[in-house]
């Protein structure tokens, strides 16, 4: 049992790093959820990819490096500890890629990965149904079959990415309710500016488009862009890559850069005797750690010829409970500052002069407001980040640790965690079925 | 004893909650927060009319008060419609004015009173020890600022500044100004302040948990998954339960923090500020859950609550500070130096 | 709406002040759970009687003063206060009185109550078996009917004082199950030194047997000592003074006296700069002023002829996760002593010496051990506190604060707090379905 | 990297479990309560059969260690089976006097460690800062004191106390006797047995919470409530299910301090003693209330592992004493003086 990393591991990661250093952005993207700030993470993609970055664990052909898990999470730390972009190819590379690597042809992923991995394509995931959240059985949306391909028709929502990305994916019921209420779906890969769909952007708590529906009418795909056979689709996106889920959903590199960051903004602002604080921040340096390691055993078993299964489901519940905790932790921390969005309010104020003129105390506002002035005026200083993004929160060497935005806007983001990707009480009741082995009852 | 709202104060109550519903307040709150203050200047007119601003000061500034228990039955509405403005500066602004008055500074409420009392000035303020921005400058014509022995008229702000709950907006207040008050009087009128301010917030919080409750509970019962509501799923009923037991034992910390409110020590308006602001924040957190993905959706009303009760939480100092007034003071001389526990 | 009281219910808590500094023994009481501590808690039952203390709130004709509930609630804000025994008549006086008061008989009454006030007849209840815990339902213990009376067969467990009481009260199968599966229980009276009775005393978690088994074999009842009419005892039990019940089996008293303790214990040993435990000592404060003010509006409600029903639901499960919570935090505050039982280890150790002899650090050893040295070796610092009894702690001016054996005590009593009267799984479920209105579901 | 335990640690831990599955632990922690230590004491001589007490120590005294993640499977065992006595304390009296050797004080290593390694002597200890009290000083036949920069053989102890736990017995070192080591290599190795009493600490808080949970998971199903299975009501489930949530994060954390033991900082060690002891707690009050009034009978042998998670909870040092240690210490001149939330 060790903790040690080979040397082709320990040169990989300081090659990340040094790559990182070099390429990241000194300052914030503009917000992922708009126009101008999508574009500008896929060029960030097309960036990484240039230098094989963007999709280190997939096969060269596809524009990968081939590296094994362990080197993906090594990759992962380097990664957030950077303080590089959200991932706004994220869908595409955790959720559909896996996908067609297990399930998909060879012609399919030739045809579909390399521009994923170029930020050329950018997908979005289309599970939810506004009748169907954690209960995929009752999906409605239809795939009619047609000469040639298939005839979508319905409505998705919580479609995340939707409001800008190229193309989405998703379950269609082409089949009657078999006795089991799961078959009859089918995977379906769908253009997002084809004829017939209409995107709705849907805003997050704190407005920002970060969601859209999609409502379709009888839109052609053809039969290509069907992964695996027609019916056979929950099956397929429920096996896919499960052994690895758990531990890619969310890298623990993550949570180590978030911890990392309140406990700068601790040491630059705690009170040190205010153990009621001190005991949250540490929480938070303790949690990270427990979720890196707790990673580490998983990779190892899977490197083991070991499977995860339902292991998955703790992850869940623990990374997104540990994520609204730390972010809590560092509202509390922040006091006053810990309501700021950092941007100015939208209307002018009577009796309000100009920025900063006047400010009898320039070393609070220094603190408090070196989000917003670094940023510029409005919304941009907000960091991308999609309720299924794995983005990292910009919080390079200029962001610094104690910026409120970035822990208000974290905060929000923070909070969908146990809803999305099969919420918490699915996933406890999960564990408690398939780990405990405790009687199902009807919940 | 009689720990029960009369049948004068649940018609008040009740008169509240219709107007308000009939007002839209949601409509108002996202106009509010758009900069558009037209909407909510209109409900703070009807407010008036049911005398919400009169309930602070005594009759030598027409007003009705003190009336604390009122107050608390306003803001418990007030915070279920989450109606936007500087309603609790207001409230604490005619509170620091009205002791000012009573310790014998007559003249800043002569002046201001009468118009706050009327309905029609918004004021706001900032008071020590609780944080730097005054809340809604944008949209109050009256700027306190309370620190170093002295009522200031600030001339303005500093910009103003978003906050997570769109309807509120910070900022500091600008130095200079006339001052209003000074001397020996004006520390005793920001604590008197401070209380009322204190209770309104957690009235406010009492009545934003509450909405997010019940609008939780009929969003379960009505929701299906699996072929059964979710409401049926005992862990969403717990978490509920859990939430109501927490709110209904912070309301009567509220209404005793309003019959105490004229006595000595912090305790007891400490206590409701604290019981109330975790309990509504309790609230959010599990209506956000069970609502799943619509609950996080900025279009659903449900994120007007959702956001206040955060934000409210923090509000004129933290549960934390708030918890250490919550605690009666050491006798002198009863600490010894270490913990039992520890070698001494 | 206000908390004042009328000039006769000032003076009457001055009375009951006046009277509980004269009487309340000066050393706490040997331990309720032994039999000389059960000998000397009924006395002071009777000492209490002598002056009509022991139920203020009974008609005088029974031995009480006629008081209504918010005097009765004075009294007890008092009795804690004081740091009064344990009332080892509490089963009696608090849970079969008001079945006697709404669904017995007058005769029962004479009979039963003069002596249960005086601590003459100590009261068990027996309501649970082994297989019907929260479920009543599904009790099995029998009544069969013969002549002049019953003859009850069975086993109840987990009966509160049966080791040491006099008579106990439960329900007993007397017909087939119906329908309603609650149907065909009658409420009975019985002694517990009949012939057939077997009394089996169950420790509980720090071993002291403040529970029983009770087997009945063949058990002669007369139809004197049956409650109400024979099949409808359920109904009877759960009807029983449901107004009152949920104000009355804890009183605020209880809790105001331990968050005092607690607070004393933190301006006496804790550290002004630690937070962390500030914090939940400021939670104890809290929270005891929410019950006490919870209680006054319950107490203004049925004084207006209101009720309360499930709302003591809510009452069960704040109270009882509050007890754990103070006691937690008083633990945690005495830090290593707070593991311990104010008792001598049973052995002599090889290579200890004597008590005190040597000690390096008289002054901590001063501070940790009063309790113990106060109240002799062995046992005898235990105050008892059945599983259902309202006993105060016995903290009156010399057990003080510091006395961890007291705390660890009361930790161990509070953790049976979310278990019986209903656990706190049923109790929320009873919150969400009669105060919510949210379905039944399966659970 | 390969963060598994490997087959032969495995098979450790399955002997272990196999040989303290047929030793009746809970009888013998039962008759240790009682003050009869002959049960414990073949126990004692049946694990130094398997080389638990080895794993500190190095060669030079008979030892095959230092080998943290083998005493990380031992006492996981340990916790599982609620094994009494001096456990803990014997490993970390090897870590002091191993570390004191490797800086130079020899004397006490060769004197005292061999019958420690041998499992003949059991051995207990009082280190600075984590209370003022020794395990079982009455079943031990070294009672070892450091303070003052000093390692003591103290003479006894002043009288021996009975803890909620009833196995546990709690005693005051007396001062006096003769002096060990002294000098500047005693605070360093009392650091290092500190270190392995946490960790050790930390495993048996992961058995002990193991086993209640595999105990409740056992009675719940089995245990009917209105005609279904108490395991089948999903308040249960999810609630057994955060405990073991709460385990399997701890469990990487307490082998990660083992593999870093040797590595400067506290912050593996200290997590890992918090999460562990936390987990164990949470498993034991969850325990509890499943199992409900069975759960609160002393009779019943749940109550040993019940009291124990409690009472380790504590062991070595408080929680919060442990997150402080936890967290990285400030950069030099990184503090500003006041938080930006508070008026600056």
């Amino acid at each position: 049992m060790d903790l040690d990393f080979t040397p082709w591991e320990e040169e990989f990661r300081l090659r990340a790093r040094a790559w990182l250093a070099a390429h990241v952005p000194r300052s914030p993207l503009p917000s992922l959820e708009t126009e101008e700030g999508f574009a500008a993470h896929r060029a960030w993609e097309g960036e990484l990819a240039a230098d094989r970055w963007s999709v280190v664990a997939w096969p060269e052909e596809y524009g990968g490096q081939g590296v094994d898990l362990v080197s993906w999470l090594l990759f992962e730390e380097e990664y957030y500890a950077a303080g590089a972009p959200a991932r706004v190819s994220q869908n595409g590379i955790s959720l559909l890629a896996p996908t067609l690597f297990d399930h998909g042809t060879a012609e399919q992923r030739a045809r579909v990965l390399p521009p994923m991995a170029r930020g050329e394509v950018v997908w979005a995931q289309a599970w939810s149904e506004p009748e169907a959240g954690s209960d995929l059985a009752s999906l409605r949306a239809t795939a009619r079959p047609v000469a040639g391909g298939w005839r979508l028709s319905g409505q998705k929502t919580w479609s995340s990415r939707a409001a800008f990305a190229d193309r989405a994916f998703g379950l269609f019921r082409s089949g009657p309710r078999a006795e089991r209420p799961h078959q009859g779906l089918t995977y379906v890969m769908f253009p997002l500016d084809a004829e017939g769909v209409t995107i709705r952007p849907i805003g997050r708590l704190d407005g920002k488009p970060a969601f859209a529906e999609v409502f379709l009418d009888d839109v052609f795909v053809p039969d290509e862009d069907v992964i695996g056979a027609p019916g056979d689709g929950w099956r397929i996106a429920m096996s896919t890559a499960r052994a690895e889920r758990g531990l890619t959903l969310r890298s623990p590199g993550r949570f180590l850069a978030t911890a990392d960051r309140l406990v700068r903004l601790w040491h630059a602002y705690g009170d040190p005797a205010d153990t009621a604080l001190r005991d949250r921040v540490a929480d938070a340096v303790i949690g990270a750690r427990a979720y890196q390691l707790f990673t580490w055993a998983g990779a190892s078993r899977i490197r083991a010829g070991g499977t995860l299964g339902a292991e998955s489901s703790l992850n869940k519940v623990f990374w997104s409970e540990y994520d609204i905790a730390v972010h809590e932790a560092a509202l509390d921390l922040l006091g006053a500052e810990g309501e700021l969005t950092g941007a100015e309010a939208g209307a002018a104020a009577p009796g309000t002069e100009g920025q900063g003129v006047g400010d009898r105390d320039a070393k609070a506002q220094d603190r408090g407001d070196r989000g917003a002035e670094g940023q510029g005026a409005g919304d941009q200083g907000a960091k991308g980040q999609g309720a299924e993004g794995q983005g990292a929160e910009g919080q390079g060497a200029e962001g610094g640790c104690g910026d409120p935005s970035a822990w208000t806007e974290g905060y929000v983001f923070s909070l969908a965690g146990p809803i999305y990707a099969g919420t918490n009480e699915i996933q406890r009741d999960i564990v408690a079925e398939r780990l405990l082995g405790l009687p199902r009852g009807r919940r | 004893m009689r720990f029960l709202l009369d049948d004068e104060r649940r018609a008040f109550a009740r008169s509240l909650d219709g107007l308000l519903t009939a007002a839209d307040t949601p409509a108002v709150a996202r106009a509010w927060a758009a900069g558009d203050h037209a909407p909510g200047a209109a409900v703070w007119r009807r407010l008036a009319d049911t005398g919400v601003f009169t309930l602070v000061a005594g009759e030598e500034y027409e007003g009705v008060g003190p009336l604390p228990v009122d107050v608390a039955v306003a803001f418990v509405e007030l915070g279920r419609h989450a109606v936007p403005g500087p309603l609790v500066e207001t409230a604490a602004a005619a509170a620091l004015l009205t002791r000012l008055a009573e310790r014998g500074v007559t003249a800043p409420a002569k002046r201001l009173l009468p118009s706050l009392v009327a309905g029609e000035t918004r004021a706001t303020l900032a008071l020590p020890g609780t944080g730097p921005y005054v809340l809604d400058a944008d949209a109050a014509s009256l700027v306190l600022a309370v620190e170093a022995g002295q009522v200031r008229l600030a001339p303005g702000t500093v910009r103003v500044r978003a906050s997570r709950d769109p309807p509120r907006r910070l900022a500091k207040p600008l130095p200079g100004g006339e001052v209003l008050a000074s001397g020996p009087a004006v520390a005793g009128a920001a604590r008197w302040a401070l209380r009322w301010a204190a209770l309104a917030t957690a009235a406010q919080c009492l009545g934003v948990g509450a909405a997010l409750l019940d609008r939780t509970v009929a969003y379960v019962k009505q929701r299906t998954q699996f072929g059964v509501p979710v409401g049926s799923f005992q862990a969403v009923k717990h978490r509920l339960a859990d939430v109501l037991v927490g709110l209904e034992f912070a309301r009567p910390l509220v209404f005793g923090a309003a019959v105490t409110l004229h006595e000595e020590g912090w305790g007891d308006v400490a206590a409701a500020k604290v019981a109330a602001a975790e309990a509504a924040y309790r609230s959010a957190r599990a209506a956000l859950q069970l609502h799943g993905a619509i609950g996080y959706s900025s279009a659903y009303d449900l994120s007007l609550w959702l956001l206040k009760a955060r934000a409210l939480r923090g509000a004129w100092g933290s549960v934390s500070h708030w918890r250490g007034l919550s605690l009666p003071p050491a006798p002198t001389g009863s600490r010894r130096p270490v913990s039992p526990g520890h070698p001494g």
